[in-house]
């Protein structure tokens, strides 16, 4: 078995799902993702046998360009991710009837095959090829089936398409600028190469520029509560769940390997924005009315950590970082599928306007409290296990720094709880809210039990890469 | 001694909650609630088998499932530690919750989510036995959180009312800040000591620069859980919950986490003396502070919930003078005799339909002879008459202040003077004079029945015999505790002589001084409190909690507040209005440069001439 | 040189045929003649050879360009066969222009002597000028013939004055004696100085600032399919030619010339792509963007010898979008006035074929993997970083950002439904849907394997 | 000739070549009238014609003359297409100014 057969089938799926029609659309996109997902499973398994799963063929001879697949610990990890949420996320758009579907899930089948092509890419150039086409089927899916008005919707994704492909340029000139130092794109040479302080200091800030959007780091993140509102919900969760990992995938792949002697104040510059970050997310999200933006902002929040424990570079930060990397993945989809479901039911994503659907939809209610403790790293959840071991890491690193990023688990709880109890508490005010359909059920039971199976046993997951 | 029948302790809690939780609708009230307290009772036999065994062999038993998180110097097992501590708590835990779990079959007998109550409840149960049970600091942890997340969904049991979710809420924000204290205490910990096993951490540990720094972590943990200064003022809020919760939890089992962990760590808090300075005058304070606002609630559920805060303030007291075995042992002995008063203002509550307001009670004696006796059993223990276990306790606890220092001894004695007052305040509001309720609630006033007040009787008994595990000169607590605490060093009175003597009869008289001013304030004069309104004083800064929780508002929340619209609404689109600038600048120079593309051809060759000129220039001229 | 008369005799025989009547078999023949020559062409692949005292020669580089030529005028003139349906008695003089615009073409990088060359921008200048101005009644036609004709022939002089003194320096019009001259003999100032004229001229054809002015215009007024041709075949071989003049030249310049052609290299770059922010017709959007790709091009002049291969890449990636996006404006804008973005508001909902692929025709130029013109920028930028030019592709990386609004603007409008004038009867059009896909798709097979191209040299 | 060349020196060739050249310049710079355009043009070219002859005569390289040839047909055919254009122009607006060609713009 190869790793690269997951790309084709991704691709092949892609097609199929275009030449089918709008009704059959989402069923062969979720074969197509099921597929993958047992086959990335079985790919786990030769991994950890020992078998070698990687694809490598000269592309381009100049300038030297390979197509070189790898799977290691930390691609697998990212593939499973990506195989995994992705037929859980088609599963959780059952609940809409979109228009044109067809093109809908070729699109995410086709952006699905980006990410997992970033994941899997271990030459540089190819890398940011995936990395690029990431971006074209998320602009169009928020673009073609967003929400509220064309006009907005359009600037909205006009601005995240824009931002986000100007960081990546810059990337693309720090890759350049090492292949004339290295002569090749290849990981393998580029994790070797000697920088000085101050060629790693414009590669670290080039990366970062790329990087610090794409997660968003404060103070790049403008675009992001803006287009998680306006992208209809599976492209949210495609953003929000796989997507923005793509960032800090990279920067332990390729940024802190590559410019890891960059000097101690950019980097301390960088975790301090890191951290700002969780807490600026946090207070916004605390003073957030539409459900969506408050996600949109705790995802930020969470994501900052995970951020500022990868930068923090030692061995602890980066494991965190993965694990953080899965749990917020999962917590992520499935909070924007409740907030999805509410939607269905109460049509708005004001806050204000929801409520008392706790004493309606018990079993809708313990899902939601299940991930949103997961969310807020109630131990036991594996969104514990990744804020821990990311805290952790700062604190080795520099104790203030895990005592700041920690002010989100208060927050985290504050803002959290509050949405809780003014979405899902209270009394009801003659809103009529269905419990979950067993479709729905299903969705959430596995997200759940992923979350919590591997808060108790997280080694399933982090034997992977953890040696 | 087996590892199953240990494990299954927590087992049978796990799956008192999972059935409940799954099935509890479709079972009837009965049976859920049945399923529920037998869970809590066969966890209680296993414990007692546990303590016999340890009791006999003095072998703590260590359980290692596997291996939980693993980073690059040290790993972290999923396993749980046996001793003598886990002993003790294991048993008051699943002993009391069962006869909370077998009252709240009763109390909560009309509620539509009964069965939902149970899942909480037996949840909560489990999360405490790992609390008490974990191997080391991480699954302590898990504990810790897991209980304040039970906590929080059972303060927050009747979730329609939404002061009551707020209350829920500001727990579990409340308890995240000390968690936030646990956390970086582990992290500092695991960072110096490379385990976070206890027992690796008793061999192992030693003094460093940055002990002090965990120690005091653990500490701000401890205050969280625990409700002391500055961070107890969740507590009381807490008192929304039913009133069985407030019994198991918010007296008896939970809030004692930090007394307990502090115990656990007492090797550590034993090197880091300032800190352990700041414990004691933290608790003192507390306990002070508390008792003071006891003195002018109304509301009966309100001034346990102080009472405990007070009670809890007195145990850290004697963690902070190294005296851990005396706050183990007051712990227990404030577990019955809270226990059973909550358990009795229940009842009470019950009783009339619902009102917890004590200006609305009295008389109620005549009515409710089970409640009124355990109460008042209860309330003489809570106030340190002799022989009851309250005097014992508390006494040893007096006694360690005044060998320490004399102020803190001061400052100890005076809350438990105001103890006595406050408490016989709210007995006699309570159950003596006339009834000042409504009529219909008269009509209705009854004694409860035999599945409340049976747990009533057994914890008045407990409460008044508990004090003999650690009678003063023949402690078996002292000596069952001894494997578990590395320093005996704090001084103990168990060899009493004439000084210890006095002291007793101090603490007894100033008790005695209490019941006698209340006796006097409201039997005798009948003196109804007055409305919050009307106070004036000393007693408004008491009735408005020191305005601690204004201060909070206005120092925390509203900053708060404040910074998330800043930030929401300026200096976001501030950020946002810089990056579109970006985009803004080359779109006003496209429209600057569409005005000079005018279409004239003069002025396209004039430009190129010029460009001409220029390049020739630059080349030739430009050296 | 085969090529070059084969193509001569098809031009003579297109004007033949049209004396016959046999107007219905003209396009299909120059088609066929056209593969002929490109045929004849790449036989010469491996030699190399030069003709007529050296006034024509025969490498594998002019071959290269040549080739591509012939393709653009292959695709050029089968576009034509449905843009001149209304003025089909025309079609001869249409196709053998276009013809002779691909002589001159061939003789702008073919050449061995600055006679060729200057007889080659001629030809190609003259035929442009009737096309531009080819719509008689139209007056913006007229309009852009005119301007185009007066610059144009404003840079000519300026070309040909400097081509004296460059004669006055060497005494020789011959490419190669010029060299030998050039680096061995101390050479007057006259000799930079004519070299500077005939750069000033060039920069005028491939639209570099400060000479572009007169693209937008000339690009908007012209009959589309003009502009096509001036987007695509004109501006290709202009490159090519500037590029074959500077082998020559840019050794014997003085130092601080590598600093002003980076100058105007990043002068035209952010001109180019900053004025085709608010443009509202597409022509016009066309040419800026051609404007600010010519600042690749010149990037990659700049960089030498070693930059060829990028070159000629970036050159078939620009051309070959270029082509593959006109088809698709053709298509839209057949029955048009004028050619305005709004026109293609909800295009993708008629023809979702065509509105992907005139999107990735300009995500192509935008630089998008895995297209061809994203690889085409890759390689400019990573010579360009080995060669040190950080500050040329600093900008150059910002531009490409700018640049990226303006085209996905264009794309959004075909995906914008809403307001969409749905009564619009796209009119079928063979060959234009033909034309788009075969290009895009050679597009996207030199995108999948740029080694197809670069491996060539 | 030669006696000529080096009585009046090839320098002042170049200077006379570069003034025309200017004068052909700026005639296109500052008149609007099409046609007088067209003659500046020649001018332009013209001088560019007398540099190759002075040079060639200079040089001893009939090349140079040659090469005026070819400048004289290609000023030819260009200006006969410039005169079409301007046919063309004026039929439609009846004009040869060529500040009246201002519709593209932008």
């Amino acid at each position: 078995m190869n790793c690269i057969i997951i790309l084709l089938i991704y691709v092949l799926g892609a097609v199929a799902t275009l030449a089918s029609n709008s009704k059959n659309a989402a069923k062969t996109a979720l074969v197509t993702s099921l597929i993958n997902a047992v086959i990335a499973l079985i790919l786990t398994g030769e991994y950890l046998n020992g078998n070698d799963v990687s694809f490598t063929q000269q592309w381009i001879s100049n300038p030297n360009i390979s197509l070189s697949f790898v799977v290691d610990g930390l691609s697998l990890t990212m593939l499973l991710l990506t195989t995994l949420l992705l037929p859980i996320i088609i599963l959780a758009s059952f609940n809409t009837l979109y228009s044109k579907a067809n093109q809908l899930y070729s699109l995410v089948l086709f952006m699905a095959f980006a990410m997992a092509g970033t994941f899997l890419a271990q030459d540089g150039l190819v890398y940011y090829i995936f990395w690029e086409l990431a971006l074209l089927p998320i602009f169009f899916i928020g673009l073609l089936w967003g929400s509220d008005e064309w006009k907005i919707r359009k600037r909205v994704m006009v601005t995240f398409f824009m931002y986000t492909f100007a960081g990546s340029l810059f990337m693309l000139a720090a890759f350049a600028y090492l292949y004339t130092l290295t002569g090749s794109f290849a990981w393998s040479d580029l994790s070797k190469v000697v920088l000085s302080t101050k060629e790693a200091n414009y590669i670290f800030l080039a990366f970062f520029l790329a990087y610090g959007i794409k997660i968003p780091v404060f103070p790049l993140h403008t675009w992001q509560a803006n287009t998680y509102e306006k992208s209809p919900t599976i492209g949210t969760m495609l953003l929000s769940g796989i997507m923005l990992k793509m960032g800090i995938y990279s920067i332990l792949r390729w940024q802190m390997p590559i410019a890891g002697n960059v000097s101690e104040n950019i980097l301390k510059t960088v975790i301090v924005l890191c951290i700002v970050g969780i807490i600026y997310a946090s207070l916004i999200a605390l003073r957030s009315n539409n459900l969506k933006r408050l996600l949109a902002y705790s995802s930020m929040a969470h994501v900052g950590l995970v951020a500022a424990g990868a930068y923090v570079g030692n061995s602890t930060g980066y494991q965190g970082s993965i694990i953080q990397m899965v749990a917020h993945g999962f917590v992520v989809v499935g909070l924007f599928y409740l907030a999805d479901i509410i939607y269905k039911r109460y049509d708005t994503y004001e806050i204000k306007e929801m409520g008392g659907i706790r004493s309606q939809a018990p079993k809708f209610t313990t899902f939601f409290l299940i991930i949103m403790f997961a969310s807020i790293g109630l131990p036991g959840t594996f969104g514990f296990i990744g804020e821990f071991t990311l805290l952790f890491a700062l604190s080795e690193k520099e104790l203030l720094y895990a005592v700041f990023a920690g002010t989100s688990i208060i927050l985290g709880a504050y803002y959290m709880l509050k949405m809780f109890q003014n979405a899902v508490l209270g009394s009801t005010e003659n809103k009529v809210f269905a419990e979950v359909t067993t479709k729905e059920y299903f969705v959430l039971a596995v997200i759940c039990v992923v979350l919590i199976g591997l808060g108790i046993y997280p080694k399933l997951l982090t034997d992977l890469f953890i040696q | 001694m087996s590892t199953t029948i240990l494990l299954l302790t927590l087992i049978f809690p796990l799956v008192g909650t999972l059935i409940n939780g799954f099935w509890g609708k479709h079972l009837s009230k009965k049976v859920s609630g049945t399923i529920a307290t037998m869970a809590i009772a066969a966890s209680f036999v296993t414990s007692c088998l546990f303590f016999a065994y340890i009791q006999g062999s003095q072998e703590p038993v260590k359980i290692v499932l596997f291996e939980w998180m693993k980073f690059n110097y040290f790993s972290i097992d999923f396993g749980f530690y046996f001793d003598q501590l886990a002993a003790l708590w294991l048993l008051f835990i699943t002993g009391i919750g069962t006869l909370i779990h077998l009252y709240s079959t009763s109390y909560m007998s009309h509620d539509e989510n009964f069965s939902k109550f149970f899942t909480y409840l037996n949840f909560f149960v489990f999360f405490m036995l790992i609390l008490v049970t974990g191997s080391n600091l991480a699954m302590m942890f898990i504990g810790w959180e897991g209980v304040g997340l039970c906590s929080y969904l059972l303060i927050g049991f009747w979730y329609k009312n939404q002061d009551y979710n707020n209350a829920a809420k500001k727990a579990f924000i409340m308890n995240r800040i000390g968690d936030l204290g646990f956390l970086v205490g582990i992290f500092v910990t695991g960072y110096l000591f490379h385990t976070l096993d206890f027992i690796e951490l008793k061999e192992q540990s030693f003094l460093a620069p940055t002990l002090g720094i965990a120690t005091m972590a653990f500490f701000i943990a401890a205050t969280g859980k625990s409700a002391q200064l500055p961070l107890y003022t969740w507590l009381p809020d807490a008192m929304a919950g039913p009133t069985p919760v407030s019994a198991l939890i918010h007296a008896a089992t939970m809030v004692t986490a930090g007394i307990f962990m502090i115990t656990r760590l007492n090797f550590l808090f034993d090197l880091t003396p300032d800190v352990q300075h700041i414990i004691a005058i933290i608790g003192a304070a507390t306990a002070l502070m508390a008792a003071t606002i006891a003195l002018v609630q109304n509301d009966i559920k309100k001034v346990l919930a102080y009472s405990t805060v007070s009670q809890l303030g007195l145990m850290f007291l004697a963690l902070g003078l190294g005296a851990y075995e005396v706050a183990v042992f007051h712990v227990i002995t404030h577990a019955f005799f809270k226990a059973c008063l909550f358990l009795g203002s229940g009842s009470v509550i019950h009783a009339i339909g619902g009102e917890q307001d004590m200006r609305h009670m009295g008389g109620l004696k005549k009515h409710m002879k089970i409640t009124y006796a355990t109460f008042f059993i209860a309330t003489i223990a809570i106030s340190g008459f002799p022989p009851l276990s309250g005097f014992f306790s508390k006494d040893e606890i007096l006694l360690t202040a005044f060998h320490h220092n004399i102020v803190l001894w001061v400052v100890a004695s005076l809350a438990s003077i105001l103890t006595a007052f406050y408490m016989f305040r709210l007995l006699f509001l309570t159950f003596s004079n006339k009834f000042r309720g409504t009529e219909e609630q008269e009509h209705h006033l009854h004694e409860s029945p035999s599945a409340m007040t049976m747990p009533l009787i057994i914890l008045a008994v407990l409460a008044a015999v508990g004090g003999l595990i650690s009678i003063p000169g023949n402690s078996w607590l002292n000596e069952f505790l001894k494997p578990v605490i590395k320093n005996n060093a704090a001084s103990h009175p168990h060899v009493l002589g004439t000084t210890e003597y006095m002291l007793m009869g101090l603490a007894v008289v100033g008790a005695l001084v209490g019941l006698m001013v209340a006796y006097f304030k409201y039997i005798k004069n009948k003196q109804v409190p007055v409305n919050d309104n009307n106070v004036s004083g000393l007693q408004k800064l008491f009735a408005n909690k020191y305005y601690l929780d204004d201060i909070y508002q206005s120092l925390i929340v509203h900053p708060l507040n404040f910074f998330g619209s800043f930030f929401k609404n300026q200096i976001d689109g501030l950020i946002n209005g810089i990056v579109l600038s970006f985009g803004r600048v080359p779109s006003e120079l496209s429209y600057q440069g569409k005005k000079a593309q005018n279409g004239n051809i003069g002025l396209y060759l004039f430009a190129f001439v010029i460009g001409v000129c220029g390049l020739l220039y630059y080349l030739f001229m430009c050296y | 040189m085969s090529t070059l008369i084969a193509l001569a005799s098809l031009a003579v025989l297109i004007l033949v045929l049209e004396i016959f009547n046999l107007r219905k078999t003209i396009v299909p023949l120059t088609l066929v003649g056209l593969l002929v020559a490109l045929g004849l062409n790449i036989c010469d692949f491996n030699s190399v050879d030069s003709f007529y005292n050296n006034m024509i020669v025969v490498n594998k580089s002019t071959v290269l360009f040549n080739s591509l030529f012939i393709v653009l005028t292959f695709f050029i003139v089968a576009l034509g066969q449905s843009f001149y349906k209304e003025q089909y008695d025309k079609i001869s003089d249409y196709t053998s222009l276009k013809i002779f615009l691909l002589i001159g073409a061939y003789c702008m990088v073919s050449f061995g002597n600055l006679v060729m060359f200057f007889l080659g921008l001629e030809i190609l200048s003259i035929t442009l000028y009737i096309l531009a101005g080819s719509d008689r009644t139209n007056i913006k036609s007229n309009e852009a013939g005119m301007k185009y004709f007066l610059m144009g022939s404003f840079a000519s002089g300026f070309i040909l004055f400097g081509i004296a003194l460059i004669y006055g320096a060497t005494a020789t019009f011959d490419m190669h004696q010029i060299v030998l001259a050039s680096t061995q003999l101390a050479m007057p100032k006259w000799f930079t100085v004519g070299f500077t004229l005939m750069l000033v001229g060039l920069l005028f054809k491939i639209a570099a600032f400060p000479f572009h002015f007169w693209a937008p215009d000339v690009y908007q007024g012209s009959p589309l399919l003009t502009t096509t041709t001036m987007s695509t075949l004109a501006k290709v071989a202009a490159v090519a030619a500037f590029y074959k003049l500077s082998e020559v030249f840019f050794p014997a310049m003085p130092t601080n010339f590598v600093n002003l052609i980076a100058f105007l290299i990043v002068a035209t770059l952010i001109i180019g792509n900053v004025m085709a922010l608010k443009q509202n017709n597409i022509k016009r959007l066309m040419a800026y963007s051609g404007i600010s790709h010519a600042g690749f091009m010149l990037m990659a002049i700049l960089l030498g010898k070693t930059a060829e291969p990028y070159l000629f890449y970036y050159m078939a990636a620009y051309a070959i979008s270029g082509i593959a996006a006109f088809s698709v404006i053709l298509y839209v804008c057949q029955d048009k006035k004028e050619e305005l973005v709004i026109h293609f508001r909800g295009f993708a909902k008629h023809k979702p074929v065509l509105a992907i692929t005139l999107s990735l025709a300009l995500l192509s130029m935008a630089g998008i993997p895995i297209l061809a013109g994203f690889f085409g920028k890759l390689f400019l930028f990573t010579e360009a970083l080995k060669q040190g030019f950080y500050i040329t592709v600093i900008t150059a990386v910002i531009t490409s950002i700018i640049s990226i609004y303006y085209y996905i603007k264009v794309i959004i409008v075909m995906f914008t439904y809403k307001n969409a004038d749905t009564h619009t009867v796209y009119q079928k059009n063979f060959m234009y849907s033909a034309v788009a896909v075969a290009a895009i798709i050679i597009n996207l097979i030199i995108g999948f394997c740029p080694s197809i191209i670069i491996d060539l040299f | 000739m030669e006696q000529v060349l080096q009585q009046i020196g090839i320098d002042q060739y170049i200077y006379l070549a570069i003034l025309l050249f200017c004068i052909g310049a700026f005639g296109i710079l500052y008149r609007r009238n099409a046609i007088v355009m067209f003659m500046s043009i020649e001018i332009m070219l013209n001088a560019a014609n007398l540099l190759l002859v002075a040079f060639s005569t200079y040089h001893e390289d009939a090349n140079g003359q040659v090469f005026v040839f070819f400048t004289m047909a290609v000023a030819a055919a260009e200006v006969a297409i410039g005169l079409a254009i301007l046919v063309a122009i004026y039929r439609n607006i009846g004009s040869i100014d060529i500040d009246k060609l201002k519709k593209l713009k932008g």
